[in-house]
This record gives structure tokens, C-alpha cells and sequence, in this order.
């Protein structure tokens, strides 16, 4: 596989979290990777925009989500991003089990951080969220398609 | 997400067939709701049999109507649940909370002999 | 369905038409369109985006595609764009078995007239295409998901 | 898209699993002419029961591999289509040209009698 990048952006609305998840899916799959790993990075793509829709942008439908991926001989580096409310603090939005919201389980960034092999996270108050994940590729085997 | 609903004495039994995220729990979680309301359902099994994905959104719903079923003196019961679906509920420390069973009927057996 | 706007934009080589492909029908389930309106959406994304890597970039993989999807109440819009060598005749490169490539069919444009309610193309030689394709929608039935 | 070869005397028994577009029949098209140049095949029977979506780019190869068969003095058949992707096949006129049967069996029958 040659390297690639892809940039989805999309309106705030749950449904697209799916189609999200997709994008994702279908560039693991190009890549060769095990359906194990095309789970996990669904999971943390899930996590990310669903954080961008739900806190970013209070569940309102009317703004716009961005999601990137970018593959290079050895790495897959995912970006989700949000132009909304931003974490006033993000060391402790990272603890597991913290949340803002009380219906839910804290354990967004837990399963990004678990998944990928390098997580960051940029954000300012106001301003929006950058979520920045890496997962590190064999070497490519060039295997066929 | 599709939902099959099936009541038997005061049990639900939901079939749920799809993916569970931030917009399928969110119906889940109404389907439920309005059960317990409605029906005064204390007893919820669902069956993950069909659903090949779940996140957080989806782990924190199941997990919110387990809470409330409890308070109310009902319970929640999982079965049939995909392995790759199992090891994100792992991770989540749901199955230290919640019964798993293998399918329904196991499920409500065990609650009729409790 | 509420409205929706998608913007994909991917590198152009072939392994990204199926991505392009995964879009458009993830949004035709979405609106809960019949499977055969899906295939068809399939098939005329499939040839403008196609058209942009084979015609616009000559096969070369260093470029962007641009595919933008609108969902209004009434209307599917598509638009697929390149910034490659556009189209000097519009009008013949529409032409039914019109192709300047010998190993083509020509068929491109007619695909995607028939599947979809409007086309349009508009291109400037050396600075790219633009194919706008638009369906309509049957009013929204408010049909459960 | 995944490509599963049988040869039988000169025929070439080529089944498609995937969807046939600008990507995928450029992998065809190198695997027929593979099989023409280097082991004189001149029978091709296009098995196309698991090609779910086909576009003019996988129509432009197979009707491009038809026709060098046909300057070789051989042939290429098609079975096995499903319904929805042989109505995007006759909009494009191909049916007219190519002979499509409803299995290998039949394709190559019709070649041993011809
Ligand atoms: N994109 C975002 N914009 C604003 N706040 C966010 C964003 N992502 C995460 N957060 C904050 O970080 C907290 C923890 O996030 P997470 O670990 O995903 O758990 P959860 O989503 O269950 O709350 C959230 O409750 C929220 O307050
Ligand atoms: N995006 C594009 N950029 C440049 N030229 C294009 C583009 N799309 C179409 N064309 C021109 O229009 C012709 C007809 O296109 P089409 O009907 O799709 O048939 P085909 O792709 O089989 O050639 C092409 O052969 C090409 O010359």
C-alpha cells in the first residue's frame, strides 16, 4: 500500500458517527490489517467523534465534525476534530472514569488510549478539540490484494 | 438498528441487530424506558446475538438501564454476546456488574429460580 | 432525516473509488432508499470519480479528489471535483461512446445521466472539472429507523 | 477483489469475488493476459457470481479482453451474473455482443459443441 490520505468531514449528527466508523474500516482494510485491529480503530474513531458531537458540540446537528487519515509506510495517524467548547482540562478529561456528563462512563478516552499506540489531545476553551491518534504499521510486507 | 421486542410476564426480551453507538443506545435506551414506564417491565433481556459493534455510548446505556432496573427492583441480563463485543465490554469491567448468560433461555431461567 | 452535508476529500489512486463508493451508499441507507437507487448512486459516483483519477490526474496518485454530498429535504446533491487537466469540449466528452481513451467505453456520462435526475459538468482546461449530480427525494415519510 | 483460476485444456475458468472497477479490472485484465500470453489460453469463461457492483471501467476490461480473445481467434463468456449487475451490463450493450449462460457448465458446453 502506497501512502494515502483521506479527510471526511461531516455534519453533527449521530447518525454519521456510522459512517465514520466506515471510513476507518474500509482504510484497515486496504492496509491488510487484522479484523482485530480494524475493531479497535473503530472503536477509537467511534469515541472521538462521538466526544466532538456530544461535548463539542452539545448534540446540536448544525456544525461540522472533521476526521483524517493519513497512511504512511509506517504509521495510520487519525485526526478528529471539533470547532466547539473545548476541555477546560484535559489531564483530568483523560482520567478513566471521568465525565461531564452523568449518564456516561468516562471511558472514551480510556479506549482510544488502549487501542492506539499514541494519543494527544489539543484543546482550547471556545475554541475546539484536536484529537491526534497513531497506530504504528508493520512494515509494509507488500502483501497482494 | 433494528429492535425486536418480545414480553413475557413481567420480562423483556429485546433482540437488538446492528451496531451500538452515541445513535443506536439512544433508541435502546427510549425502547426500554418506555417498557419499564408503560408495562412496569422489571425484568430486561437483551440479546447481543446480532450487534457486532459497541463503544462507550453503548456500554453506558446498558449500564444506565441495569442502575435503573435495579433501583426499581428488576435486573438486566445480557446474552449471546459476539466475542470481539465481549472484549470491549471487558475492558469497560461490565461483566464484574452484569450477568451474562449464553442465550435467553438461560438468562430466564436463572431468573425465575432467584 | 434531518439535513446532512458530507465532504470527502482522498488522494487520488484506484483503491479509493470503493471508499467513494462506501459514502454514497452509507448516505442512500441512511435516507432509506430502495437498494436498486443505491446501486445506481454507486455506479454514478463510481464513473466521476473514476473520471478524476483515470482523465483528470492521468492515473497520477499525488492529487485530491473532492466529493461532497448534500442531503436537503427534497434533493441529494453530489458533487465529485478535480484540479486536473479539464475537459476542452464538454458537450462531445458527453457523447454516448465518446472516449479519448481507446481501452474505454465512453460510457462515463451516460451512466451518470441515467442514474441520476441532473448533471452537470463544468471544466476549465488546466484547472479541473466539476460534476454536479443531484436526485430527487421522495418527501420525507418520517420512516422509523 | 479476489480472482480464483482453473485451467481445463485451453479454457480459462476465472471466478471474481469483489466489486469490478477501475482498481479491480486492471487486476483482471493483467490476469487474463497473463494467461493468453503465456499459456495460449483462448477460452475465457468469466465466472461473475460473486461480483456484487460493476461500473464502465469493469465493463471497458471485460469487453477489451473480448476482443483480443476474438482477434486470437477465441472466446470470452460470461455466468453466473446477478440480476442487478446484468442490468447495468445491458444498459451499456454487452449482452449484444457476449454470450452470458446461466452457469460454467453451460458456457463451457456451448464451447465444446461450437
Ligand atoms: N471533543 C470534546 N469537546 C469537549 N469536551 C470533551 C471532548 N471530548 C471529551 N471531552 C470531555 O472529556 C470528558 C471525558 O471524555 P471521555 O473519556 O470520552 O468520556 P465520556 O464521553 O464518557 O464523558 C467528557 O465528559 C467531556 O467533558
Ligand atoms: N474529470 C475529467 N477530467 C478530464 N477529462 C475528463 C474528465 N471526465 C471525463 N473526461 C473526458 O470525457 C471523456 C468521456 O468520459 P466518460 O463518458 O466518462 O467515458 P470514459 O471514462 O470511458 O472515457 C473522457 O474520455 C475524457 O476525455
Amino acid at each position: 500500500m502506497k501512502s494515502n490520505q483521506l479527510a471526511l468531514t461531516f455534519s453533527s449528527i449521530a447518525e454519521n458517527v456510522g459512517i465514520a466508523r466506515l471510513l476507518i474500516a474500509s482504510v484497515g482494510a486496504q492496509l491488510d490489517l487484522p479484523l482485530n485491529d480494524i475493531e479497535e480503530l473503530k472503536v477509537a474513531v467511534s469515541e472521538a467523534v462521538s466526544n466532538a458531537i456530544i461535548h463539542g458540540y452539545h448534540n446540536r446537528s448544525n456544525h461540522i465534525v472533521y476526521l483524517e487519515l493519513e497512511v504512511t509506510d509506517s504509521t495510520l495517524k487519525i485526526v478528529v476534530k471539533d470547532e466547539g467548547c473545548g476541555i477546560p482540562n484535559v489531564e483530568q478529561a483523560m482520567q478513566p472514569a471521568f465525565s461531564t456528563d452523568p449518564e456516561r462512563m468516562g471511558l472514551g478516552f480510556v479506549f482510544m488510549q488502549s487501542f492506539m499506540d499514541d494519543l494527544q489531545v489539543d484543546s482550547t476553551v471556545d475554541i475546539g478539540t484536536t484529537v491526534t491518534m497513531k497506530k504504528q504499521l508493520k512494515q509494509t510486507s507488500n502483501a497482494s490484494h | 438498528m433494528n429492535l425486536e421486542k418480545k414480553i413475557e410476564r413481567l420480562t423483556l426480551f429485546l433482540r437488538l441487530d446492528g451496531e451500538l453507538d452515541m445513535h443506536t443506545s439512544d433508541l435502546v435506551r427510549q425502547a426500554i424506558d418506555k417498557e419499564i414506564e408503560k408495562r412496569g417491565i422489571r425484568t430486561v433481556i437483551l440479546n447481543l446475538q446480532n450487534v457486532q459493534f459497541i463503544d462507550s455510548s453503548g456500554l453506558g446505556v446498558i449500564l444506565g438501564r441495569y442502575k435503573k432496573l435495579l433501583s426499581l427492583g428488576g435486573k438486566l441480563k445480557i446474552s449471546n454476546v459476539q466475542p470481539h463485543v465481549y472484549k470491549i465490554m471487558e475492558l469497560s469491567g461490565l461483566p464484574k456488574i452484569i450477568n451474562f448468560y449464553e442465550d435467553e433461555t438461560h438468562a430466564y431461567e436463572e431468573g425465575r429460580r432467584a
